[in-house]
């Protein structure tokens, strides 16, 4: 069984590159948080902590102050100070001049950092002393005070200096070139040993001022395939697992758990990662509301979750899941209804034709493509239950089951469906709903494919309710805006939910303290975990 | 030319045909049958009866499949698995019928020895000339392999290959046809066996080197006193090198005698026929003799030969000859020679 | 009649069998091969009655039910259902047409150009056969799952396809016969050109060409049916190899795409499950080594039943 | 008499190709070949293997291209429609047929070749058949029914269908067993007497030879050593490796053989022949001139029928 | 010899540069930019920030150009950087090349005394009981799916009996040798059981044809043991030209390797061009593939070299 001084994870995309803030996704966050830490983090309980500093500054304790800038407008002064004794793992203490550096090239354009609290919202960085700084932000904004890693700058500037670029920046980084160099990290573990591809191992900081792991080393084991990987789970070589796209499938874990109901633990908590069919809005018969709402009364969201996920993911009625301190649980809510359905669409002129596909005035038909990615069990399965269900209330769909590459990129990115397509998409307590809902978030030609609003959703009320709650301060008034903009969303339908992921973890029993939480990546806490 | 044959003693004998000479090779109601197609057995030799003596040359003639192979692949103990044999070969004194397969292959390259008829097929093809002789050296003699390479590069150049020291190193394929039908002999005389098949050694040569080999074998012949059944369908062939003759027709002896009186007195109507139908340098004519129809085919019943032979009658269809002496040594299979 | 005799013993005076006959006894003699037979037609003519099936029992292939997931064995599911609610086994009947069709489709293509090539390389030799025999051997050094799978994810409509259309399942199905058939025609190429250069020396091609005959009247008359035994046989094999590449493409993400379905992504949507409902992996799985087994014994019959050797 | 084909100064070579790098070998098989074939006649060509005897049967029916030289078909061939005057018969009966073939197309394919109707080259293959003492219903079986001997008849048929001028014959009998060759033999000179026909009869058996041909040439590595009637060859051959062909053969009637006679010695490689005269390494005669001059071909002292290449003959 | 070896190495030189072209064309058409993939689902995405990423790995630029610069950069011996590793995809790929090569050693190594036994054995009695289930292993082995084989291996030795384990490679930083071996059983195993079929069928038909040929013959007529004829005489002929079958099975012992790697999690060169096909890794799918083509190459030419070493009839020209 397992070893008591090592841990295996499983996983199954191996990181593009090691560089902590360049090209950043989820899989590479979710590695290595294990030996950076960012500034700050959401503990479990959904509240910004702090990781790497002293005391979380709030507008509250005076750690964050309102300004006026030189030109009139408000801005924010955000001071933090590092813990007391806080190392790189070569020993050298973590300093103010770190955050300067970090800042610095993050404002350099052609550096291309990427990460999911950028630095660049700040406008200058002022060292106090060696431990204290001062965040400048030319803004009001609700994120102040969640800020990402720093990198050292005793390793990084030199090269940095030298190499001013992207492309020969990220060639030559330590990251990249020696990512076992301790020196690059400051976590309760230091990244310790790679194998391209393979593996990827975690040592224990001797530097690490907070509380030593318990475990001595931590392991990641990459596979390439969910079966390969659970096959893995079941002859004891990999320990731990996340439940996802990133790791064996929900479904598999609800097999796993009805076999080996013992043998493992099995964390499941309600998620932020909503599932979600975004609609073209180009498309004139989703253009009418009646039509949407119509497909929302057409999906037994309900029984999706209780026949494929054992009711464990919660069915959706807004972009925010129940656990977000966010959540509004007044929206209009879409129950299964096929006769509501039918009579909304009977009402936006849409009637039974003879082969059992309700059709318009003018002999069209309500057929949409309907886009999933290929080789997604999961959403496969999805596709082909919602292709039954919305039969039901004469609405067509083709299913469409696209590669990965292509479903990105042409079908999501360059909103290449006519239809809907099937996507996730996470709303962290720090992110902003503007990167699915904004007006200037779909994605067009002019902004080079970015954004998440792939229905070309844009609505006035909406930007407003969107930019109030980026700059609320306060929790209340967050939550506020953040009702509103659910509310909005609820009646104008830019999207049909249709339920959250939860946040899933296999492990065995040995395996202690193993706190998962869906608001953060919960290596930030691995020093907590046991293994006994 | 001299011949360098150092190691080797000289037997010594005529090439004048010898009758009173010890007695070799004794074959007996020889029969040799496969299963065939459907459970019936086809028997491809028949109750075969014949003698050779020590040092003495017979010669097996006779169409494409008519058994001369099979007749002397059962002397070698290597007929084909599923081949059933019956009758007696004595092979000087012993019975090879009782042999074990070890005794088999004590018996084989070194009491009796084998040349084929397509040299190139019959050697190995990666393997050195000198270490295919030299093999059979290292079997039989106890040799050391480099002893018994030496010995072959000898056994080369008594076989007539010009710089064997040379030839001994390269491989079948760089030898003309006429060397290799040379070295097969040199492999066969190796451990000096007392008898020789030869089956058709010399069909895949020209003219001029098949000459040269037919000289080669009398000339071995001459020195070891090796008895030779030489096989070929090729009846001028045959009639220049062996003292007897036998005459093979669908898997039968038809006529057996003295090479010289076969040819002077040939008494069976196939051989008669054989005989003329050959065109002739010395005496030319307009139409050539044919006789009628084919070998293969349906067996008749009686006389094998009865379906081409002009002289048959009923009896011919119904009963088969057997072979008998008709004058001294001269054996016939025919109902029609008295 | 002249005096010259004619020698006709031989012959007989009723027609013998002719070659057909004498190879179908042959091959009827030949036990594995008749039962692998025996099984391909069974299974072909089970694939077959998938539609008929679906009317008798009221089935959907495609029809998802999720209060009938996993179901055992029942009168009506009578391999159980699927993790969709799915019947297992008209699944796998239309599997099976899929995946059988893509071998046989694959097969006629790879055949095809196999031929051209071997034919036109064989038969003219010189430079056009060096050059072509060349492009063999690349194409056979080529790795071919990579290669597949690179031609596998060849976006259609970079090649002027609409998005539509390169994504309808015909196209999908097509796609696949097609670049399969690119990779694999080099073996039937390899053994079209040995036969021809064997067969173009023949002494009857040269009777031909006395007599006035272009190439073009020696590959229809004389070459094309008499290279039919080994192409025959490579064709056959090639099927079973082919419906195997399928499954792997399917295995990896690049096969017939659901809900389609072929063996090959029947079993791959099936491994996720392999522990929990480990049938509806074995099945497909036992189907296409059935088939493909099958394929290859019957293959190596109709090599021993057509060997030349054996036909006096 | 006329002259039915006229060679001239032919000769053949096979590159070898042998690397991209290295020089082109050539492989010499005819060299400076020149005779005619008359009307109506028998000319027999003999030599030993690799000789070169297939190749000229094949230059001259056109299924090789010469490197250098010509062949000029004469006038009696002048009026004929069909492409080549010239039909072959092959020496392995088993191959020249082609086994997916009915007998009857076989025998009629010179005839389809020329657009005859099917009906009609059928019917022209059953006559042609019976002439070669085949039965007519041969035509509805498949080669492998036949025996060699009744396949060669078939081949015989095909080539006489299409009422050729020239036969090449090429070593028709070798593959024959002893006593069907005879038979074979008797057809070919039937035939002969029947039709105003030429054989070029190419053959290693001096006996047949000697019983068919009206006229003879030996080869030797690619050259003529000789050109005689057969009357003249066989009783006075003048060429020495004409004389040791003869001596060679063997004869029934003479008894065991004297060894001793036999000519020493292969046949050079026809890659790299022998300089001067190409007979020169077996030659029991040759002076230090046949090393380096290649004699011409020339009448021998006292017969000028009689043509032969050296600087010693008889 | 040697004039032989350099030409067909110049020749393979012109293959792949004519093939680098192709491949290059090919992955090209392939749907998606490396962009995609590695900002999905990144809110702090910047318009700026995805047209840098673009330009630099080339998306928008003409394929011919971008073949171009590529080849001019190769030529001077920059293959270019993997999107997906961050590296040098020499870098890369060398590891996983060596990986995949010991994969297939062993298989290779395995599978030739497997065959030539059982093939020879199936050979010594064509049509009796032992040739009918060797011929029926060999069938086998040609039509069991081999992702299909894994799974079961993986399923009875790892999971049911937990005897080995599933994954091709251990943890373990620096692996001991013994560990390694231990890790390979069954991906090796599944290879091996690929690869054996093809070879075993031909070691039979081979030794069929050998035994049946007149010098085995001469052989025995020479008095020498079964044993000698078949050891020194039969197999030998028999097994020249195996080396050409080999060679040509090396490049499917490749196709093989990709399921395998991907199912055990062995990082060889299957495993990477598939997943650089799959994430668009540009460099990484061509230097890949041309590498695996190169080895595949060069172990055709050192199967003609070694036919040639062989058979003393044939001569390099
Ligand atoms: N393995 C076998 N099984 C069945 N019949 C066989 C076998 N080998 C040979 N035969 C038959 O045995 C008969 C005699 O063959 P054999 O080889 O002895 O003839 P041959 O006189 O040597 O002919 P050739 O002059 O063609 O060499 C032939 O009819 C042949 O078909
Ligand atoms: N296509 C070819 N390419 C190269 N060399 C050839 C070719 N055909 C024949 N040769 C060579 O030309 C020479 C003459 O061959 P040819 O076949 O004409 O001889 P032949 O007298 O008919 O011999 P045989 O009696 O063996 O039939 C031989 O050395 C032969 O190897
Ligand atoms: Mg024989
Ligand atoms: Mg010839």
């Amino acid at each position: 069984q397992a070893d008591d001084e090592q841990l295996v994870l499983g996983a199954r995309q191996f990181l593009t590159n090691f560089h902590p803030l360049v090209q950043v996704n989820n899989t590479k966050r979710n590695l290595i948080n294990f030996s950076l830490r960012p500034l700050t983090a959401f503990y479990l309980d959904g509240n910004n902590v702090c990781v790497l500093c002293e005391e979380l500054p709030t507008v509250e304790n005076g750690g964050a102050k309102i300004v006026e800038n030189a030109d009139g407008s408000k801005g924010m002064e955000v001071t933090f100070k590092f813990k007391e004794g806080l190392s790189w793992g070569d020993g050298t203490p973590v300093t103010s001049d770190d955050v300067v550096f970090t800042w610095e090239m993050a404002n350099d354009p052609n550096i291309g950092f990427s990460n999911y609290n950028p630095w660049t919202r700040a406008s200058d960085v002022e060292v106090i002393d060696e431990r204290t700084f001062v965040i400048h932000l030319p803004e009001v904004m609700q994120s102040y005070n969640s800020w990402d890693q720093v990198i050292p700058a005793h390793l990084e500037r030199p090269i940095y200096e030298a190499n001013k670029d992207l492309e020969s920046y990220t060639r030559q980084t330590l990251y990249n070139r020696e990512p076992d160099n301790p020196g690059l990290w400051n976590g309760s573990y230091v990244l310790s040993d790679y194998a391209v591809g393979q593996r990827v191992g975690f040592g224990v900081n001797p530097h690490w001022p907070g509380k030593t792991p318990d475990i001595e080393r931590i392991v990641v084991s990459y596979r390439d395939n969910s079966s390969a990987l659970l096959q893995a789970v079941l002859a004891d070589e990999i320990e731990t697992i996340v439940v996802s796209p990133g790791g064996i499938s929900f479904e598999q874990m609800l097999e796993l758990r009805k076999q080996h109901p013992d043998r493992f633990q099995f964390f499941v908590r309600d998620g932020t990662n909503l599932e979600r069919i975004a609609v073209n809005l180009d498309n004139p018969a989703l253009a009418d509301l009646k039509v949407r709402q119509a497909l929302m009364h057409g999906i037994d969201r309900q029984a999706i979750t209780d026949a494929l996920f054992e009711g464990l993911q919660a069915a959706a009625h807004t972009f925010e899941s129940p656990v977000s301190p966010y959540y509004n649980p007044d929206v209009r809510k879409y129950e299964f209804d096929p006769e509501k359905a039918k009579q909304l669409l009977a009402e936006a002129d849409w009637t039974p034709g003879p082969d059992g596909i309700c059709v318009n005035d003018n002999g069209d038909r309500l057929s949409f493509e309907f886009v999933t990615t290929a080789g997604n069990t999961t959403r496969e399965q999805l596709a082909l239950v919602i292709q039954s269900q919305l039969k039901d209330i004469c609405v067509e769909t083709q299913n469409k089951f696209v590669g990965l590459q292509e479903y990105n990129g042409e079908y999501a990115r360059k909103r290449g469906f006519s239809g809907m397509i099937l996507s996730s998409i996470q709303f962290s307590p720090s992110t902003s709903p503007r990167i699915a809902l904004g007006s200037d978030a779909i994605p067009t030609e002019e902004n080079a494919w970015v954004g998440n609003n792939f229905s070309g959703y844009a609505s006035e009320h909406m930007d407003e309710a969107v930019a109030g709650f980026e700059q609320s301060l306060e929790e209340t008034e967050k939550a506020k805006y953040s009702g509103q903009v659910q509310e909005i969303f609820a009646e104008d339908l830019p999207m049909l939910p249709l339920y959250f992921y939860a946040a899933a973890y296999v492990a065995i029993p040995q395996v202690g303290n193993f706190n998962s939480t869906p608001f953060d990546v919960n290596a930030i806490w691995a020093e907590e975990w046991t293994l006994n | 030319m001299s011949v360098a044959t150092p190691a080797l003693e000289v037997v010594g004998a005529g090439h004048v045909a010898q009758p009173d000479r010890p007695r070799l090779l004794r074959v007996s109601s020889l029969s040799v049958s496969f299963p065939g197609a459907e459970g019936r057995e086809s028997e491809v030799v028949s109750e075969l009866s014949y003698e050779i003596a020590q040092g003495e040359t017979l010669g097996v003639v006779g169409e494409s499949g008519c058994g001369k192979t099979m007749t002397s692949l059962a002397i070698m103990g290597l007929l084909p698995s599923g081949a059933k044999v019956s009758g007696s070969i004595e092979f000087d004194g012993k019975d090879l019928t009782a042999f074990s397969p070890r005794q088999w292959r004590n018996h084989r390259g070194r009491e009796v020895a084998m040349v084929f008829q397509e040299p190139m097929t019959a050697m190995n093809p990666v393997m050195k000339v000198g270490q295919q002789i030299a093999e059979v050296l290292v079997k039989h003699e106890r040799l050391s392999k480099r002893a018994a390479f030496g010995r072959a590069v000898e056994l080369l150049a008594s076989v007539h290959i010009p710089s064997p020291e040379r030839r001994a190193q390269d491989y079948p394929h760089q030898l003309s046809g006429g060397m290799r039908q040379r070295a097969m002999i040199a492999m066969a005389l190796a451990c000096r066996p007392k008898l020789l098949v030869a089956d058709e050694p010399t069909t895949a040569l020209d003219v001029t080197v098949q000459a040269q080999i037919l000289d080669l074998m009398l000339e071995l012949q001459d020195t070891y006193g090796t008895a030779i059944q030489f096989i070929s369908h090729n009846l001028a062939v045959v009639s220049e090198v062996a003292h007897q003759l036998m005459v093979m027709y669908s898997g039968r002896i038809v006529e057996y005698a003295p090479a010289e009186d076969l040819f002077a007195n040939p008494l069976h109507p196939y051989t008669q026929g054989l005989i003329r139908t050959l065109p002739d340098i010395a005496q030319p004519m307009a139409e050539l003799y044919t006789i009628p129809g084919s070998v293969g085919g349906k067996r008749p019943s009686g006389c094998r030969f009865s379906n081409r032979c002009p002289l048959a009658d009923a009896r011919c269809r119904e009963a088969e000859p057997a072979l008998r002496e008709v004058t001294l040594s001269h054996h016939v299979a025919c109902f029609k020679v008295n | 009649m002249s005096a010259i005799d004619t020698g006709l013993a031989g012959i007989p005076s009723a027609p013998r069998q002719t070659i057909w006959q004498l190879r179908r006894k042959r091959f009827l003699r030949n036990k594995p091969a008749v039962i692998a037979l025996a099984i391909l037609v069974t299974l072909t003519a089970l694939c077959v009655l998938a539609y008929p099936y679906s009317l008798l029992m009221g089935l959907d292939p495609n029809e998802t039910n999720l209060l009938m997931r996993f179901r055992p064995p029942t009168a009506t599911h009578w391999l159980g259902t699927d993790s969709l609610g799915r019947d297992v086994l008209l699944r796998l009947m239309y599997g099976g047409q899929v995946s059988i069709a893509v071998g046989v489709l694959g097969t006629l293509l790879t055949a095809l150009i196999g031929i051209l090539i071997g034919v036109w390389a064989g038969f003219l030799g010189g430079k056009v056969d060096a050059f072509l025999m060349r492009l063999t051997d690349v194409v056979i050094a080529l790795p071919m799952t990579p290669v597949l799978i690179v031609l596998g994810a060849v976006d259609l409509s970079k090649l002027g396809l609409s998005q539509a259309l390169a994504s309808s399942p015909g196209v999908v199905f097509l796609r696949i016969v097609v670049i399969i058939a690119l990779v694999d025609w080099t073996t039937i190429a390899r053994i079209t050109r040995a036969a021809t250069i064997e067969v173009r020396q023949r002494e009857y091609v040269k009777a031909a060409t006395v007599s006035g005959a272009r190439h073009l009247y020696n590959v229809l008359v004389h070459v094309l049916p008499n290279i039919t035994t080994p192409i025959t046989v490579a064709a056959t094999l090639s099927v079973g190899r082919i419906i195997l590449f399928e499954s792997t493409l399917s295995f990896l993400g690049f096969g017939i795409v659901p809900p389609t379905p072929s063996w090959g992504n029947m079993l791959t949507n099936a491994q996720e499950l392999i522990i929990s409902a480990p049938a509806l992996a074995v099945y497909p799985g036992l189907l296409i080594f059935l088939t493909v087994i099958s394929v290859n014994f019957v293959g190596d019959g109709i090599r021993i039943a057509f060997d030349p050797r054996s036909e006096k | 008499m006329n002259a039915l084909v006229e060679v001239d100064n032919l000769n053949l070579h096979f590159p070898i190709d042998d690397g991209f790098f290295k020089e082109k070998l050539t492989l010499r098989a005819l060299t400076d070949v020149s005779f005619s074939v008359e009307e109506d006649e028998t000319l027999a060509i003999v030599g030993e293997s690799g000789s070169g005897k297939t190749t000229l049967g094949y230059t001259i029916s056109g299924l090789l291209t010469p490197t250098s030289g010509r062949i000029k078909f004469g006038a009696a061939l002048g009026g004929h429609s069909q492409k080549r005057p010239v039909q072959l018969v092959f020496q392995d009966p088993f191959s020249a047929l082609d086994p997916r073939m009915m007998v009857g197309d076989i025998v009629a394919e010179p005839l389809r070749l020329q657009g005859v109707s099917r009906a009609e080259r059928l019917q022209q293959a059953d006559d042609v058949l019976e002439q070669v003492g085949l039965p007519a219903e041969s035509a509805r079986r498949y080669p492998h029914e036949f025996s060699g001997g009744q396949r060669q008849r078939i081949a015989i048929a095909r080539a006489l269908i299409a009422k050729p001028k020239l036969i090449v014959a090429d070593e028709p009998l070798s593959a024959l067993d002893v006593s069907i060759q005879s038979q074979i033999l008797n057809l070919l000179n039937k035939i002969k007497r029947d039709r105003t026909i030429s054989y070029l009869f190419i053959s290693h058996d001096l006996g047949v030879v000697h019983h068919l041909a009206d006229r003879v040439i030996v080869l030797y590595l690619g050259r003529i050593m000789e050109i005689a009637s057969r009357q003249d060859l066989f009783a006075t051959p003048s060429h020495p490796y004409t004389q040791a062909l003869l001596e060679s053969v063997p004869r029934i009637g003479r008894g065991r053989r004297k060894p001793g006679q036999a000519l020493k010695g292969e046949i050079p490689t026809p890659l790299s022949p022998p300089p001067g005269c190409v007979f020169h390494t077996r030659c029991p005669r040759a002076q230090e001139v046949c090393r380096r001059q290649i004699p011409e071909l020339l009448p021998a002292p006292g017969r000028p029928e009689q043509l032969s290449a050296c600087h010693f003959k008889d | 010899m040697l004039r032989y070896t350099f030409f067909r190495l110049v020749q393979a030189a012109f293959v792949l540069l004519v093939m680098t072209f192709l491949l290059f064309m090919l992955i090209g058409m392939m749907p998606g930019d490396p962009v995609e993939n590695m900002l999905e689902g990144n809110p702090a995405l910047t318009p700026e920030l995805a047209r840098q990423m673009r330009e630099l790995y080339g998306v928008g630029v003409p394929l011919p150009v971008r073949y171009w610069h590529w080849l001019t950069a190769a030529f001077q011996g920059d293959f270019g950087f993997s999107s997906l590793y961050f590296r040098p995809v020499l870098e890369i790929l060398g590891p996983a090349l060596l990986q995949t090569l010991k994969l297939m050693v062993a298989t290779i190594v395995l599978s030739i005394p497997l065959s030539l036994l059982l093939g020879a054995i199936a050979a010594l009695r064509p049509g009796g009981w032992m040739d009918t289930a060797i011929s029926f292993f060999a069938f086998a082995s040609i039509s069991l799916p081999n992702f299909w084989l894994s799974l079961i291996l993986i399923i009875v030795f790892a999971v049911q009996f937990g005897w080995l384990p599933a994954s091709g490679t251990p943890l373990a930083d620096n692996p001991s040798l013994g560990l390694q071996i231990y890790h390979s059983i069954l991906p090796v195993t599944v290879l091996t059981m690929f690869f054996v079929g093809p070879l075993l069928r031909y070691v039979r038909a081979s030794m069929i044809e050998t035994m049946s040929s007149d010098y085995i013959r001469t052989a025995r007529a020479k008095g020498l043991s079964e044993t000698t004829v078949i050891v020194k005489h039969a197999l030998r002929n028999a097994l020249i030209p195996m080396v050409t079958v080999l060679a040509l099975g090396f490049g499917m012992l490749f196709s093989g390797a990709l399921v395998v790697e991907t199912i055990f999690g062995i990082l060889g060169m299957g495993k990477m061009i598939f997943d650089a096909i799959r994430y668009v890794d540009f460099n990484l799918a061509l230097i890949g593939l041309l590498l695996a083509t190169i080895v595949t190459l060069v172990s055709n030419l050192l199967a003609d070299l070694a036919y040639a070493w062989l058979d003393p009839r044939i001569t390099l020209k």
